[in-house]
């Protein structure tokens, strides 16, 4: 499925170090994310992954270290979608409802985007339910449609594949490629096969 | 695409309003503070002594209120010190929010109590007036009440530090809510020409020259000057009391830091 | 202004699925006005001299009720993440908010007002002084509230801290809302009473926004 | 009595590691004490006679602000599943949950009842009154509270709707409450009152941990 | 590592029907369980696994059916654990808190069990970390934790390997070989292999 708009900017981390409470979880950390690039981060519970996509984020402040965006993104350019371990979905909306919120609120009301982010994880049956009554997969599934819904050049993951079965993975390895064929950048963190060929790995924690 | 420009380069938010437990050595500010102290003692004491002298010996009782008046000397100065340890909660928070110095965020926390302990004073010894002057230990007047809410927005400031787990967030919320807070002080202090209230209007703090009697202004400043020296002697202590702990908390970082290098 | 109609479009679709939030605020505010007549003893004379300020303190503890969950809700379902980390200025997602909670509390409070003032027997220069006061002081109650709520996201408590933090901010308010009604009931001019309420709520259309982002912004979890 | 127990104490344990929430419910009650003079206009007699209404509903609110989280954070994290699923029974559960609620509200309140009462310059018969009343009457208002918490777990709205459901049931409590403090403050004998507030704590002692348990069970999600 | 106590219950069930809203998600269904045995759920998102393990665990009510217990356990005996999406844990406690709390809450506070189900699941560092902060691997962990420090004949899990390293996913296998070594039973609902072998295994849904 050709992807509209597509990206050319890099992502450049230097010596970043994030700790939690009194815990220094890493530190001299540098990245370097290239237009269709994608990074797995792995390690074992605890070392950190959701840690440091919270600090990338902007969600988390560092303890040291420099973000760099080349070239520096416009102001109302949506530059990055993080997808935590929760859903942040709202229970009484239903789900069309929820991604046409995600939209306005990213200032990117697309029709074809929205209709796409849909079908690209079947979700048209379930747009008009309530979110609260939707299977935990389900649930996953539209949070992965404001991937789609709403284009950004950056995507930060936090075990996206959480609850989803095997049909929905594969067509989250399909979004991600087509991301990345766009000249996205994605950032996941994982325990699992993610099904595609991330270009960089990166092992976190102390016992990997 | 544009050539990358080192203006593009932007830290991380937060870096250094995290950087509480280990931050910009505080060396210069403990020597001052080493060096000061000892002179604020001297200063607090005498003018402690002069003033308790002037004013429950030395001067002239009052000719309506006999000896109660005597009680002004503790009162006055301690609501002037309630609102002054606000305002400096309320600068230090500033200093905090736009340039991140955790030193301000510090001063904060240590002057809340002390604050607090002021406005509690002014609230007790006023109302200890009361009782003799308006018959009454309370009434629901602006002054008192504003004065009342000063606790409460103290109270709120500690709350507020205490509520989180991580301590920067603890102090960034409260420093807002002292910035918030400020609208209360010229509440307090405009309260009794806004409304008809019990509260003397202000005769000494007001402009051009007091209308009060020089026996009594003596012993009234000396005790103000008393007040101030020990708002900044706790002020001081604490602080150093807050680095004390915060280096214990750096040596445990660096120490797990350390454990995990890899 | 994208966060801002995102927003406030979002709250009151939530609300109206929600069954009717905002018709339980005003019957919360109406219950609380009837249970002082039990609470103090039925003289009418007095009940009508008292009428003013119950229906202003009231209005507060209203409001207060429905602050709550102003923001908790979003950060515990992690939709504060996406408002974070999207483009849209955290002020103008504050102002949604804020106003979104008004037209919920505030807004129907001051049509309701004039009827509960009514069965307490006000005489109606207070009642029309009632309505001045609290189309101006309600929205100051609701941005300063946004304030209180954003400061005690994630907080222990966060409930009853948030109560704490904001009614003595909301005093201020309190005090002009009844002394408009009293003026307004003694026939005197309210004219000063009510331009103070402007000027708090002006005041608090600057800060309210510029305090909660800073708030916001600060969390780090 | 295994779940009674365990309740009681991890809900007390909970209250105190999130920062003194017993502290700050009556922080609340205070402060809403204090508002009222500010709406009702400074006059020491009127405040004194209706002091003990204005403390009566004030102690009504407070514990019904406390109430809103009783039930509805277990059901939000799923630990109302444990409690469903486990041998102990639920009526026990409630028990132990309205018991922690009254020693972090009503218990505090009863303490501070008569500091408030003396700001309020209320006679000394009428802070016994009072102190009679809250002491038989908070419980009951737990207990009530309890049912409306176990009744809108899940309700959208909760909060709101809450306050609904539980103030009409807390009427008779706030009519006797108040009734045995006028009837001190006028020296009469206040005994029929009291009595009529232990009669009705006795009977929510009965009703309410079967009642909320039923509630309890019937929630399917 | 030998648990102490051991069950000889067997749990059946006979037409069991399950619906939500106005979907019917299953019906007719029929469950075997002797001690021992653990049954695999899988299917599609949406399928009714959660459904059916609340049904089994008593929090949902069935459409139509029946659960019957061989013999019936005595009242003040733990039935079953049911483990859902979410980990029922307390955030403002510790690790050992809520542990210790769940123990008190079955009327079976046995230190044993706790050290046992402690170390299981690697959990003895954390123990004294307000939940709050963990991981989410860790998160899950604690819960799983439940399982060992309370013997239950019955075990109801939904995805329990959700966010679980390596590591902790085999020593989850163990603790449910354990288990059924002791003669217990299990219905576990994954998308993922469990690194074990169930005695059944069911799939739902109709595009199973
Ligand atoms: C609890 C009751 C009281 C409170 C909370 C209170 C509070 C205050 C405050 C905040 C100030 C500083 C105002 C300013 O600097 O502008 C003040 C000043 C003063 N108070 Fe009170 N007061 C109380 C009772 C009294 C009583 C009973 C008297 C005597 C009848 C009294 C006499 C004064 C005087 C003479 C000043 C100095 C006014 C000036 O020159 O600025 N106060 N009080
Ligand atoms: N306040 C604190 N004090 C001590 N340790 C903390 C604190 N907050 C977090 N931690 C630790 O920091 C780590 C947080 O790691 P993070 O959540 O990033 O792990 P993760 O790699 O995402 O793990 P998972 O794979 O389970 O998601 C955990 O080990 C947690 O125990
Ligand atoms: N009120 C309702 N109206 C219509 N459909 C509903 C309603 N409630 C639930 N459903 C549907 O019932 C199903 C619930 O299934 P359940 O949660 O058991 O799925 P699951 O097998 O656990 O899926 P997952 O693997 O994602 O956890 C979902 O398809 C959901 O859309
Ligand atoms: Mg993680
Ligand atoms: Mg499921």
């Amino acid at each position: 499925m050709a992807v509209s708009i597509s990206f050319s900017y890099t992502f450049q981390v230097r010596g970043l170090a994030g700790a939690r409470g009194e815990r220094w979880l890493f530190e001299g950390l540098d990245l370097d994310l290239a237009p269709g690039e994608a990074l797995a981060v792995t390690g074992p519970n605890g070392a950190g992954k959701t840690t440091l996509l919270r600090i990338l984020a902007g969600l988390l402040p560092a303890e040291e270290g420099s973000l760099c965006w080349r070239p520096e993104p416009a102001e109302d350019q949506v530059r990055l979608h993080y997808l935590g371990h929760q859903n942040s979905v709202k229970g009484a909306l239903s789900a069309a409802e929820n991604l046409a919120f995600w939209q306005r609120l990213a200032g990117a009301s697309d029709p074809d985007a929205f209709a796409r982010a849909a079908s690209t994880f079947a979700l048209n049956d379930l747009l008009d339910l309530p979110t609260r009554v939707l299977s935990a997969g389900q649930k996953r599934r539209l949070a992965l449609a404001r991937l789609v819904a709403i284009p950004a050049p950056l995507w930060l993951l936090d075990e996206p594949t959480t609850a989803l079965d095997a049909v929905s993975a594969d067509a989250f390895a399909a979004a991600v490629s087509d991301h990345r064929a766009a000249g996205g950048m994605a950032i996941i963190a994982t325990h699992q096969d993610l099904g595609f060929q991330p270009t960089h790995r990166l092992r976190m924690g102390r016992e990997g | 695409m544009t050539a990358s420009t080192p203006s593009s380069e932007q830290p991380v938010p937060g870096v250094r309003g995290s950087a509480l437990h280990r931050f910009a050595n505080p060396a210069r500010f403990l020597r001052l503070a080493r060096a000061v102290q000892p002179w604020l003692l001297a200063v607090t004491l005498v003018s402690l002594l002069a003033g308790l002298y002037f004013g429950l010996v030395a001067s002239p009782i009052d000719y309506q209120q006999k000896d109660t008046v005597r009680i002004m000397y503790v009162h006055v100065p301690a609501a002037w010190m309630a609102m002054f340890g606000y305002s400096t909660l309320a600068i230090a928070s500033a200093v905090g929010l736009i340039w991140k110095h955790p030193l301000a965020d510090l001063a904060g926390k240590a002057a809340a109590p002390i604050g607090a302990g002021f406005t509690i004073i002014a609230l007790a010894t006023g109302s200890l007036w009361g009782k003799p002057t308006w018959g009454t230990w309370w009434v629901w007047d602006a002054r008192l009440t504003s004065v009342v809410v000063l606790l409460f927005l103290y109270l709120g400031y500690i709350a507020l530090w205490n509520a989180f787990e991580q301590p920067q967030r603890g102090a960034k919320a409260a420093a807002v809510l002292a910035l918030v807070g400020i609208v209360n002080l010229p509440i307090i202090k405009f309260s009794v020409d806004w409304w008809n209230t019990l509260h003397q209007p202000a005769s000494i703090s007001r402009i051009g020259t007091p209308a009060i009697d020089p026996a009594m202004l003596t012993p009234l400043l000396l005790m103000a000057v008393a007040y101030l020296g020990l708002f900044l002697l706790l002020l001081l202590l604490r602080m150093r009391v807050e680095l004390a702990e915060r280096r214990v908390a750096a040596l445990q970082l660096s120490r797990s830091r350390a454990g995990e290098s890899r | 202004m994208s966060g801002f109609f995102a927003i406030l479009g979002r709250d009151l679709r939530l609300a109206r699925v929600e069954s009717g939030g905002a018709l339980l605020a005003v019957q919360f505010f109406a219950l609380g006005i009837l249970l002082f007549p039990l609470g103090l003893g039925p003289e009418p004379g007095m009940l009508s001299r008292l009428g003013g300020g119950l229906l202003a303190v009231m209005a507060l503890l209203a409001t207060l009720l429905a602050l709550d969950r102003l923001f908790q809700q979003d950060h515990d379902d992690g939709t504060l993440d996406l408002l974070r980390t999207s483009p849209a200025p955290l002020w103008s997602v504050v102002l949604g908010k804020a106003l979104a909670h008004w037209l919920l509390t505030g807004g129907p409070m001051i049509v309701t007002a004039p009827l509960l003032g009514v069965l307490l027997q006000m005489s109606w220069p207070a009642i029309g002084g009632l309505c001045a006061a609290l189309a101006l002081g309600t929205p100051t109650l609701s941005l300063v509230g946004a304030i209180g709520a954003s400061l005690t996201i994630g907080a222990r408590r966060g409930g009853v801290l948030l109560a704490l933090l904001v009614l003595p901010l909301y005093i201020p308010v309190l005090i002009f809302m009844s002394g408009t009604v009293t003026a307004a009931e003694t026939g005197l001019a309210f004219g000063a009473h009510v331009s103070i309420l402007g000027a708090i709520l002006l005041l608090s259309l600057v800060l309210a926004p510029w305090a909660s982002a800073v708030a916001l912004r600060q969390i780090g979890e």
